[in-house]
């Protein structure tokens, strides 16, 4: 059996070494910072403005509101795709035989034209 | 429930039919039938009664969990023999030439023999077993879930 | 012990169907006995499997036929066809093998505390098993028609495990859907099995490859597998069925399920190499299957980036990473008729899609698992009601960390192993397919990104602090997965050598597959 | 309308596919037969049934079989299992 | 010419799929898929049925046969075999429309839907 030609190269346990040293490196480094800080006092409340810190169930960002950006820069492409997954059984025995027909007639279309 | 004419013929008829699912089932080895086409005509009878009868008073005779032990041994019993087999290999038909079933008839046509074929007849039980429970079990449990959505409305 | 190697190919889907016909016997006895029986069945058919694989490794395709007065009794004497039914395990077969003993019995051990409150649970075991068998019956066999009853156990106990959970209406559908559209699928494939024997008078895949002509009818019959055995395994343009079925599925079986649609890619990659090999208008199949990957690779994760329902997201991942698989093995179909091209990359894509598919059943089942999890505890899947959980599920989270990682190819996790071996070798066919697959690749690391945002880090959420972490059998069905994961990240080049490369080979190898059963005639 | 128009192609292209295969195949009644021909001059031999079609779905094919049975199992499984009465649903 | 009748059958077959393949792309109820479905598994058993017969065949049993020039019984197993598992699918596919009519009261593709996108 030949060797296989790219993972030869690929040493995955290097990498969790480099990954443990840069782990123990940013450790040491964090404890090293200042020993003045108190958990449970004023210094960890975010300061908001002045505001008053929203409630728990409202301070976090809900999965609906990420990536919209890109959801409505890429609109165009997703209304149809979006739109062709109707859920509806009839389709999908559609789209089955649809490709059944396709894959037909490009396996002999190399003999029709 | 039908009215009174259906339920005489039914009962008059379901004998008879269980006696040629039973002659199917156990001459599948010589004549055209066997396990699957004598299970068949025997849950036909189970039909039959349902129609007949409704499923009220079959749901009684007829159990669930019973079924489902009878359509069990009748699996087990056929991969069973399956198993018999694993001297030789899985499925072998080890009763060829023995006392059991063994008769080995020449090539060619030939009269009805019952003692032939081996493990076939015995296969044939087993999966007359399963497939009778099997196909009654799913009648009765359709007949009760239809029966189940009429009560609710 | 000689028995035993010589009658471990049937005794693989043997037992298992025996244990599940028993499985209802078992339940009267108690939950506790039931529960004990079925893993100890599923552990029993790991270790045949891997009996199998160590023989077909060492030794070479293993030939069984069944019920002839000898195992390798393939061809009888005055007669130069085969005719009885042939298992003909071969180096694929033996690799998807433990593929699916693995998964079902991690599935089969995350259900135990996950279904605990459930009624039905004797026939949920019981076509648990079934589906087991039926996914090693389909890589083991080689009988064309044997495949179509396999892949029918298939369909059903699948369908019936999909909807397991009648009380949501997602889940009938789901179920449903499936049983339609995986009967069609089975359908086609008897069409084309009716095709063969009308031509050939065979239902042995090695005798009609041997035999095969590539008339007119055989490319049609070739259309309806290729297009049946797509659909089953949830390619895209017929994948509409995979996030409906696999959402809602119940406990520990949405991975086995996930497993069951690899296992029907296993099969199209033996219809399409092992059936047909170099008679094939290859570059045709190829380009389709390499399309069918780019599409399935782009528009499942595109649509897997919209999803708020964390279950849902995943399925549409698994139709994002089968790509993958249909791009590598795509890519070595293309070029199968080159022997330079082959040599330099096409058994490389062949082997990175074939890596895919294990590393994924492992992966993928993984985040099923943990999106199960999160139903059990949570009662939602919704991900906007979700947040802070990575408080109390401390678990669940480090297995989606490890699964999130491995499938979005983050180095050194295997996920990277097998698909720098696709980008690597699709680079030489053509350098759009590896830019797309990149592009795919971050993409999937994005919406793991928004799970993980989303569910298991914030501030906690008052409605969900009563939550604790998942039972102890749901930790180590996550923990066998996740163990493999690991394992395969730390040692790919072992992987490869030893089980994926073996695999790659049967595949090209058409003639020792033939040569198996017709004896080198 | 799209889907109309989509029902019809499909079934244009399908329906020229199987009804191409129809005429393409060999002459109805003349079937090839050497795994058949094998089979029935055997049978009598090998299994001791006088009937081939047993013979060949409990002896030659007979791992099918028991295919068969368990497709047929299953459903009843899968069919009793879904029917089943759920706990929150009210006793009769 | 001719071979549309020798293959006459097989035209059958042909006909009957394309049946069965139209009523469930075209039809909405969901019991009259399964129906589109049921049809095209006929066909399927006819075509295998059909691909075993030989002229003036007879059925391939020895008891008191009259002859042994018989029709192939291995397609006449296979028919068997893909009966009785369509017999399995359409009592599958059967439970679960009596499970969407309880939940949505619907036996409508398109009305009865409620997973999509």
């Amino acid at each position: 059996m030949s060797a296989s030609p790219v993972l030869s190269f690929w040493a995955p346990l290097m990498v969790v070494i480099a990954f443990l040293i840069v782990a123990a490196i940013t450790y040491t480094y964090r404890s090293r910072g200042r020993s003045s800080f108190k958990e449970d006092t004023e210094q960890t409340k975010v300061f908001l403005s002045g505001e008053d810190e929203p409630e728990a169930g409202m301070r976090h960002v809900r999965a609906h509101n990420m990536y919209w950006g890109f959801f409505e820069a890429m609109k165009r492409y997703y209304d149809p795709v979006v739109r062709a997954h109707t859920g509806i059984a009839n389709d999908y025995l559609i789209w089955m035989f649809g490709l059944a027909g396709l894959v037909g007639v490009l396996l002999f279309a190399p003999g029709l034209f | 429930m039908m009215s009174k004419v259906v339920r005489s013929v039914a009962r008059l008829a379901t004998p008879a039919v269980l006696t040629f699912g039973l002659y199917v089932i156990m001459h599948g080895h010589v004549t055209s039938g066997g396990g699957f086409q004598g299970g068949a005509v025997f849950a036909s009878a189970a039909a039959l009664l349902l129609v007949a009868f409704g499923s009220e008073r079959v749901k009684e005779h007829m159990k669930i969990p019973a079924l489902t032990g009878i359509a069990v041994s009748g699996a087990v019993i056929f991969i069973g023999l399956g198993f018999a087999g694993l001297a030789t290999t899985f499925f072998y038909n080890l009763f060829v030439g023995s006392p059991v079933f063994g008769h080995v008839p020449p090539f060619g046509p030939a009269h009805e023999d019952i003692w032939t074929a081996g493990v076939i007849p015995l296969m044939n039980i087993g999966v007359a077993l399963n497939v009778v429970a099997g196909l009654t079990a799913i009648m009765v449990v359709m007949a009760i879930a239809s029966e189940n959505k009429r009560d609710g409305e | 012990m000689e028995a035993l190697i010589t009658h471990s190919p049937i005794l693989a889907i043997a037992v298992p169907l025996l244990a599940a016909f028993l499985t209802p016997l078992m339940g009267r006895l108690g939950p506790r006995v039931r529960d004990t029986f079925v893993v100890l069945v599923l552990a029993v058919v790991q270790i045949l499997v891997i009996i199998v694989a160590r023989e077909v490794y060492a030794n070479g395709i293993q030939v069984y036929v069944l019920g002839a007065a000898g195992p390798s009794l393939a061809i009888p004497e005055t007669h130069m066809v085969p005719v009885r039914i042939i298992l003909e395990v071969d180096g694929l077969g033996a690799f998807l093998g433990i593929m699916g003993a693995t998964v079902a019995l991690a599935g089969a051990i995350y259900s135990i505390s996950c279904m605990k409150l459930e009624t039905g649970q004797d026939r949920f075991y019981t076509l648990m098993l079934l589906l087991a068998a039926s996914m090693i019956g389909i890589q083991y066999t080689g009988d064309l028609f044997n495949l179509f009853v396999f892949l029918e156990i298939l369909s059903i106990s699948g369908a019936a495990l999909a909807a397991f959970r009648t009380r949501f209406v997602d889940a009938v559908e789901g179920g449903f859907k499936y049983v339609i559209v995986s009967t069609i699928a089975a359908l086609l494939v008897l069409i084309s099995i009716g095709m063969f024997y009308g031509q050939y008078n065979l239902l042995n895949i090695a005798a009609i490859a041997d035999a095969m002509q590539y008339t007119a009818i055989d490319k049609i019959a070739l259309a309806l597998l290729v297009v049946a055995l797509l659909t089953k395994s949830g390619a895209v343009p017929s994948h509409w069925w995979v996030p409906d079925t696999y959402t809602p599925a119940a406990g520990g079986t949405s991975p086995i399920i996930y497993a069951a649609s690899l296992t029907c890619l296993g099969a199209l990659f033996r219809v399409v190499f092992s059936l047909y090999g170099l008679k094939l208008s290859l570059s045709v199949v190829g380009w389709v299957v390499i399309v069918a990957g780019l599409l399935s690779m782009f528009i499942g994760v595109t649509m897997a980036l919209r999803q708020t329902d964390v279950k849902r997201l995943m399925t549409y991942h698994a139709i994002s990473q089968e790509g993958y698989m249909l791009l590598g093995v795509g890519v070595g179909l293309a070029v199968l008729g080159n022997p330079q091209a082959v040599a330099a990359y096409g058994r490389e894509a062949i082997a990175g899609g074939i890596f895919h598919v294990i590393n994924n059943a492992f992966f993928k089942g993984l985040l099923l698992l943990t999106g199960e999890a999160l139903f059990f505890q949570l009662g939602t899947r919704d991900l906007n009601k979700m947040g802070g959980l990575g408080r109390n599920m401390k678990w669940t989270c480090a297995f989606f960390i490890i699964g999130a990682l491995a499938i979005s190819g983050v180095p050194p996790f295997n996920g990277f192993a097998s698909k720098l071996m696709i980008y690597e070798s699709s680079f030489h066919l053509n350098p759009m397919l590896t830019i797309i697959a990149l592009v795919v690749s971050i993409m999937t690391l994005a919406s793991f990104t928004k799970v993980f945002q989303a569910a298991f880090t914030g501030p906690e959420q008052p409605q969900f602090a009563a939550v604790s972490s998942v039972p102890l059998s749901m930790k180590v069905g996550m923990g066998i997965l996740a163990a493999a994961t690991v394992l395969f990240s730390l040692f790919p080049q072992f992987v490869v050598d030893t089980i994926v490369y073996p695999a790659t080979d049967a595949l090209l190898n058409q003639t020792g597959y033939i040569n198996a059963v017709m004896g080198g005639a | 309308m799209a889907r109309k128009v989509a029902i019809g192609f499909t079934l244009v292209i399908v329906g020229t596919m199987l009804f191409a295969t129809a005429l393409m195949m060999r002459p109805f009644g003349e079937p090839p037969s050497a795994m058949d021909d094998y089979i029935l001059e055997n049978t009598q031999e090998t299994t001791g049934a006088n009937n081939a079609v047993s013979a060949v779905v409990f002896d030659w094919r007979g791992y099918d079989t028991l295919g068969e049975a368990t497709v047929l199992f299953t459903a009843v499984t899968a069919v009793v299992m879904l029917l089943r009465r759920r706990k929150d649903e009210a006793p009769e | 010419m001719s071979t549309i009748i020798t293959n006459a059958p097989f035209i059958a077959v042909a006909a009957l799929a394309c049946v069965g393949i139209y009523i469930m792309l075209s039809q909405r109820n969901l019991i009259k898929i399964v129906m589109g479905i049921t049809i095209f598994e006929a066909a399927v058993n006819l075509f295998l049925v059909s691909l075993g017969y030989r002229n003036d065949g007879i059925a391939p049993i020895f008891t008191n046969a009259t002859g042994i020039h018989m029709v192939l019984p291995v397609p006449q197993a296979m028919t068997l075999t893909s009966i009785v598992i369509g017999v399995a699918t359409t009592a599958m596919m059967l439970t679960l429309i009596v499970l969407i009519y309880r939940h949505t009261g619907e036996t409508d593709a398109k009305k009865s839907r409620r997973v999509k996108g």
